[in-house]
């Protein structure tokens, strides 16, 4: 029963840090800028102001614009509760493995793109033809640094792979390891409309891929999609820190092993959003017939990672 | 202690590996050229670690050769050529980058393919980098194939002189000084007729693309 | 007559006698009634025979050696393999019956009833007989019986131009085939009287491995041209959005699994295990199938021909199960490979599922809104709430999302393109990788094209008069929808219970060669071959709907001021339909993408005023997508056998002294080479 | 490297908001407790230009920058009207803005609160009694705050926003602001 409680904490943990994630990555870049910025915990005050907010919607929108933003955030929250955050998941109640977790998000993107073109407006529709674009080339690139992680491991379940690398350290070291790394953090930098792909602050609609989706959402429902979103970036980032370093997560149910392995996946996560801000601050936006190029070669990295695995063997 | 020695030297091919992807896939040729440096350095630190774990004196003085020259010297043949013909216009390649970056995966695992009997037959711990070097060896072949520019031509011919010195130090923990100074010596004479070639090129058609030597058959 | 001969001869019966009393009957109504009337008798008495099957887990024979005695007689056997695929035809049957009851009232006045009826219940009666053929000559029967009936209903509505024209390239296709059947299963029949499937599978153990690859590929060549894997895959996006929804429905859903059911008879039953390369060539098929269908797919702006390349992609995932099984067999893997064939039977049970209903759905919009084409389509979930909610749950399934069956099947097919890379061969361990980034691609596309699918036809404001005043169809076309929908959730959450009857199927066909891996667990999960990796779409359904309960209950709980305005477009005045997004607008940055492989026909040309060059009149450019393999791979077979026709024609003389000429120079060879022979 | 060196030598270049001349802001209405207490921390902007020079859109420019940094207030500049809280509507409302401008203002969800920055805005400035102009903006829609000047200074124009919202800029969470 602990262990059902453990993973109900750890995902309660994970959607309360979603925020202050993007928050620390906005006030990181605003000191890079040379502006003080906002706190870290400025998303916490909008999302707070948007739920006191009424919600307006439009008249050619219909039932799936107003159910999207729950499914946005479900998805998010159930990925969440299989990913290896502070404990590795194990045990009867997982209800899924890395494919899962990836067609989960789909899910998710799924419904957000209709939604997007549920308005009518052209930016709805520009944004959701473009996601479903990045997101399809995006697939490969997860699916084989996911066959480069479960080949050394065995299967594709966290805690197989978790277990694996922990037991043997100098596998971390090995290229297939770091050329997955790199794939599936190019692949974060997609997914989660990041600079070089998107960028999540600007003001112009036609340059916009994930925002342009939700330019209709207002009050509580942007509020949602927009926690989603951070809960997406959260998951992303906590999958690449966990798979490939996995020490110091919690593999009993011990309250010191929990707290060490929530101490370790904050500083993990400073450290990979530090890394995400200052490329942020370093790279200008891709054009948008230029991002296949680099999921092309985020798709070669990740070939190369699958064929080292066998040289290994 | 070997565990740790082929993961170094795996590590040290496949990022020479990886910067050969960066010429497929960048479009800028000063990116080109920091590219090579990279990998004539990672060459020297590969080499480096076969000289300490083999305890081969000589090679220690073929690292320290790379680095100088190919390090140092090379790179900066090729900025003085970019400067003069650099400010060229962007000159579509035959194969678009998508294209090109999956072929090169394609020849990386025919060069896996390839290599696999190889392996079989040396047991020295840094087999494991022996299809990296063939893969290098055949991506830098494409390079040359598949560019218009004539630098990155160029580039690409060097890279495959790096593959070449990959290979003999991987396969065989580096041939010995006399013949890896031949190896060398008529690299850089390749090297130094090519700028002379480039050149011309330049003056005559007044840009590098290769292309335009097929005008001169009629 | 036990329990099992009543439910074939019911089967039999209420076919035939829907089929004769529909082609007597007094009025078209009356003709609808009957039509769906007999297939609701027949399938259901097809649905009894297969579960008896399923319950005993004893094959059932049943011969009639007079009947035709030179040929063998017609034989009849039912083993686990053959009731699924026959419970599969029945199944889908059912719900496209009663929906054909009101779709095809709109061909009262112009087409004729009873044809239809008669052809209907031909073709579902041909379609249940193949899985239960014993013998070579019912099973060529079967197969002949099925594609002439099903002909007939594609050329329904022939008086479209484009509906002869498909209809010629399906007989064609169908018949190119049939024509490769023939030679295979004499191949492999060991003499000219044991034609029953026992006696080849005795023989096929026997026969030298260069004519047992042979036997092979002409069935992969044959059982492919029906299944539509892509170089033979051309009549499928032709005929199914000729033919009425409910009949594209069947043949979409069942009738191409049939080329499934046929080559995993011959391939795994009879063949057993064979070289690597069938693997590999099965798994090539797949993998061009999957990525072509689903690329085409994308670029389509007619909903029925998008859901055809849509079935041409799901074939290629089938086939990709299907060939990382074989692959797995042939390294001595026998549980794994398993694994493999259960994904791919698992995925052909989905895909019937989904696909009927999207093609049934397509049918409701077709009726209503007039068009197929979805540039004029969208805002009919404003017009067609349920049509559109249980299309959602189509696309969905199809674009394999979690709660729903299409993504339990395609994570089983992922699990086993898995297993073949713990075989230590290179070409193995390098082509399973491959195949695995081949198919997530697929899906990830496949993702794309179904939320434009529904996105723009449903979405959003009405482009066109007819979608503008679309309305509700008759509630049995939606009932059955409904049906069809549960189906796909059921099937969806409770894959685990359905992998493990389709495990027993496998095990049946390999007596005796090892116990299938533990792929399920307390029904609820789904299991990785090795057991460790789990998923249960019961929990994800179960996990999803919770969280969306709690958050919604906080939000109504809060309290939540909604207000409607209209959709924000920079201010402008009137926000009208031509500023949505098209199909075709919506397809664009990946048909930029993909264009090599696309290889799109562009034409751009600029009319000027005739005073002066520089003042531009006009600019059109269109930008058309032609299926290059088409013109790369048909048009010279087509021109060729034209030119050979011409010669050929030359023997046609006109003179009955060179006719006689011919049949004295025809008997004097056949003596000469009978005397030389001997 | 280079970048970051320079970035490591500039360090924050943010000033504290100084007091300029309190005549340059009016409040036309006072917002109620309950929307000044919800946008207390955090506060979306949605500018429209109805027919300005563009001298003001310069001047609010610089609000994002090092310099001024609107966002250390919780304040950030947003796409849509539908994710807006704050209207800054500049220039004086020709006959073409009219309707748009009434249509963003629809657009926002409540509560929402319009600031209308410089003279055209507030009494039309030079532009007044031309053919092309309506008026000034609260002919339109609802105004609660406006700031004069032509154009006026960023510093003027955030603490027009902040005391729009009640937000006394020494009581608000930046440190060593003086009021």
């Amino acid at each position: 029963m602990s262990r059902f409680l453990a993973l109900v904490v750890q995902t309660l943990v994970a959607v309360a840090l979603a925020p202050a994630l993007t928050g620390f990555i906005r006030w990181l870049k605003a000191r890079l800028q040379g502006r003080r910025g906002a706190p870290p915990w400025q998303p916490y005050f909008e999302i707070r102001k948007l739920f006191g907010k009424e919600a307006v919607v439009s008249h050619t929108a219909s039932w799936i614009f107003t159910a999207t933003p729950f499914v946005v955030f479900s998805t998010a929250v159930v990925v969440a509760s299989l990913v290896p955050l502070v404990v590795v998941p194990s045990g009867p109640f997982v209800a899924g493995d890395l494919f899962a977790a990836v067609y989960l998000l789909l899910l998710g993107t799924f419904f957000l793109a209709l939604a997007g073109l549920d308005t009518g407006s052209p930016f709805g529709g520009m944004g959701a033809s473009r996601e479903m674009t990045v997101v399809a080339l995006t697939e490969p690139t997860v699916a084989l640094s996911i066959v480069a992680l479960a080949l050394n491991a065995g299967s594709t379940s966290f805690s197989q792979i978790v277990a694996h690398t922990l037991a043997e350290p100098s596998a971390a070291l090995g290229s297939e390891h770091l050329l997955a790394f790199a794939a599936l953090f190019i692949v974060t930098l997609a997914e989660t409309g990041r600079l070089p792909v998107d960028n999540p602050s600007t003001h112009l609609e036609l340059t916009m891929i994930h925002e342009a989706m939700v330019l209709e959402y207002s009050g509580p429902y942007l509020a949602l999609v927009e926690w989603g979103a951070a809960l997406k970036l959260l998951i992303f980032l906590a999958l690449a820190a966990n798979l490939f370093v996995p020490w110091g997560i919690a593999l009993s149910f011990s309250p010191v092993a929990l707290l060490i392995g929530l101490v370790s996946l904050i500083v993990k996560l400073a450290v990979l959003s530090a890394a995400v801000a200052v490329l942020e601050t370093r790279v200008a936006k891709l054009r948008l017939f230029r991002v296949p190029e680099l999921l092309s070669a985020s798709f070669v990295l990740a070939l190369l990672a699958v064929m080292s695995t066998f040289l290994a063997r | 202690m070997n565990a740790l020695f082929s993961q170094l030297v795996m590590l040290g091919s496949s990022g020479m590996l990886l910067t050969a992807l960066i010429v497929l896939w960048r479009k800028s040729v000063p990116s080109y050229i920091s590219a090579y440096r990279w990998q004539a350095w990672l060459l020297a630190a590969v080499t480096a670690t076969v000289a300490y774990f083999a305890g081969d004196r000589q090679l220690f003085a073929v690292a320290a050769a790379l680095v100088a020259l190919k390090g140092f010297a090379i790179p900066a043949l090729l900025r003085t050529m970019q400067q003069r013909f650099g400010a060229q216009p962007q000159i579509k390649p035959y194969v678009n980058t998508e294209t090109s970056l999956c072929v090169a995966g394609l020849l990386v695992m025919f060069a896996y393919v390839l290599a696999r009997p190889w392996m079989a037959v040396t047991h020295l711990p840094t087999r494991g980098g022996l299809p990296l070097a063939m893969a290098l060896l055949f991506v830098s072949l494409f390079i040359i194939v598949s560019r218009r520019k004539a630098i990155t031509q160029v580039i690409g011919f060097l890279m495959l002189e790096n593959a070449i010195a990959l290979l003999a130090v991987v396969g065989t923990y580096g041939v010995p000084l006399l013949v890896e100074v031949g190896v060398f010596l008529d690299a850089l004479m390749g090297f130094l007729v090519m700028q002379i070639f480039v050149y011309h090129i330049h003056e005559t058609f007044d840009t590098i693309d290769v292309e335009q030597l097929t005008h001169l058959r009629h | 007559m036990n329990a099992m001969g009543v439910a074939l001869s019911v089967m039999v019966a209420g076919y035939a006698a829907g089929a004769c009393l529909a082609a007597l009957a007094p009025s078209p109504r009356a003709a609808r009634l009957i039509t769906a009337l007999g297939a609701l008798v027949g399938g259901s008495g097809g649905l009894a025979a297969a579960i008896i099957v399923f319950a005993t887990r004893s094959p059932y024979d049943v011969a009639f050696p007079n009947l035709v005695a030179a040929a063998g007689g017609v034989v009849l056997r039912l083993d686990l393999l053959g009731a699924l695929f026959l419970a599969l035809v029945a199944a889908i049957s059912l719900p496209a019956a009663v929906y054909g009851i009101t779709y095809t009232a709109a061909y009262e006045g112009r087409r004729s009833l009873r044809v239809f009826g008669l052809m209907f219940n031909g073709f579902l009666l041909g379609m249940c007989l193949v899985p239960c053929a014993g013998n070579v000559f019912t099973f060529l029967l079967a197969w002949e019986f099925m594609a002439v009936t099903s002909y007939f209903l594609v050329m329904t509505e022939s008086d479209h131009p484009e509906t002869r024209h498909a209809g010629l390239w399906y007989a064609a296709m169908t018949h190119f085939g049939f024509v490769l059947l023939v030679p295979m299963f004499l191949l492999m029949a060991p003499g000219a009287d044991q034609t029953s499937f026992a006696d080849l599978r005795a023989g096929a153990a026997l026969l030298p491995a260069a004519v047992r690859s042979g036997v092979f590929v002409l069935a992969l060549v044959a059982f492919g041209s029906k299944a539509g894997i892509v170089p033979l895959h051309v009549w499928l996006p032709r005929a199914h959005p000729a033919a009425p929804a409910h009949v594209s429905a069947l043949m979409s859903g069942v009738m191409i699994k049939l080329g499934v059911y046929g080559l995993l008879r011959v391939a795994v039953d009879f063949l057993g295990t064979g070289p690597a390369w069938w693997g590999g060539l099965v798994l090539l098929a797949g993998s061009l199938s999957a990525l072509g269908g689903v690329l085409y797919a994308l670029a389509e702006n007619d909903l029925k021909r998008l859901l055809a390349y849509s079935s041409v992609e799901n074939i290629g995932i089938i086939f990709l199960g299907i060939g990382a099984g074989l692959v797995l067999e042939s390294y001595g893997l026998h549980a794994l490979a398993l694994v493999g064939f259960g994904a791919a039977l698992l995925h052909s049970v989905n895909h019937a599922c989904f696909k009927a209903l999207l093609f049934l759905a397509t049918g409701n919009v077709d009726h209503q809104a007039h068009t197929r084409n979805m540039e004029q389509m969208g805002g009919l979930i404003k017009r067609m709430p349920q049509t559109a909610t249980l299309f959602l749950i189509g696309s969905a399934a199809a674009a394999a999302l979690p709660p729903l069956n299409g993504f339990a099947s395609e994570w089983m097919v992922f699990q086993a393109l898995l297993s073949g890379a713990q075989i230590p061969r290179p070409e193995v361990a390098i082509g399973t990788p491959l195949a695995v980034g081949v198919l997530a691609l697929t899906s990830g596309l496949a993702a794309a094209c179904f939320v434009k699918a529904f996105g723009i036809s449903f979405l959003a404001m009405p482009r066109s008069e007819g979608a503008a005043h679309a309305t509700e169809s008759h509630w049995s076309t939606r009932a059955v929808m409904g049906v069809l929908a549960a189906g796909c959730v059921l099937l969806g959450l409770a894959a685990p219970r359905a992998l493990g009857g389709l495990s027993r199927v496998l095990v049946s066909l390999s007596p005796g060669k090892s116990i299938a891996p533990a792929q399920t667990r307390a029904g609820v999960w789904l299991l990785s071959p090795h057991g460790i990796a789990q998923v249960s779409p019961l929990l994800i359904a179960a996990l999803l709907t919770s969280v969306i309960v709690v958050v919604a209950a906080v939000m109504r709980v809060r309290g939540l001021e909604l207000r409607h305005a209209d959709t924000w477009g920079c201010g402008r005045i009137r926000q009208t339909p031509r500023m949505e997004y098209t199909s075709s607008a919506f397809a664009e940055p990946l048909r930029r993408i993909f264009s090599e492989l696309y290889r799109p026909a562009e034409d751009l040309s600029v009319s000027v005023h005739a005073e002066s060059p520089y003042f531009v009149r006009s600019i059109t450019y269109t930008s058309q997508v032609v299926p290059w393999i088409e013109t790369a791979f048909y048009d010279p077979v087509i021109r060729g056998t034209r030119a050979l026709a011409t010669h050929v024609r030359r023997l046609q003389a006109g003179s009955v002294h060179v006719y006689l000429l011919y049949i004295t120079g025809a008997l004097v060879v056949a003596l000469a080479a009978a005397w030389w022979f001997e | 490297m280079r970048l970051f060196s320079k970035i490591w030598r500039i360090g924050i270049a943010t000033e504290p908001l100084l007091a300029g001349d309190p005549a340059a802001i009016d409040i036309g209405r006072a917002l109620e407790r309950r929307v000044t207490r919800l946008f207390g921390r955090a506060l979306a902007i949605r500018l429209v230009d109805a027919g300005s020079c563009n001298g003001c859109e310069l001047e609010i420019a610089g609000l994002a920058s090092p310099i001024y940094d609107m966002e250390r207030f919780g304040l950030h500049f947003v796409a849509s009207p539908r994710h807006a809280d704050l209207l800054l509507a500049t220039g004086p409302v020709t006959r073409n803005m009219e309707i748009p401008l009434r249509r963003t203002y629809d657009a926002m969800p409540s509560p929402k609160c319009v600031v209308a920055i410089g003279d055209c805005a507030k009494t039309c400035g030079v532009f007044a009694g031309s053919y092309a102009v309506v008026g000034p903006v609260d002919s339109v829609i609802p105004v609660d705050a406006s700031v004069a000047g032509c154009p006026p200074e960023p510093s003027d124009i955030l603490r027009g926003i902040l005391q729009a919202l009640d937000r006394r800029p020494s009581r608000s969470h930046v440190h060593a602001v003086r009021g």
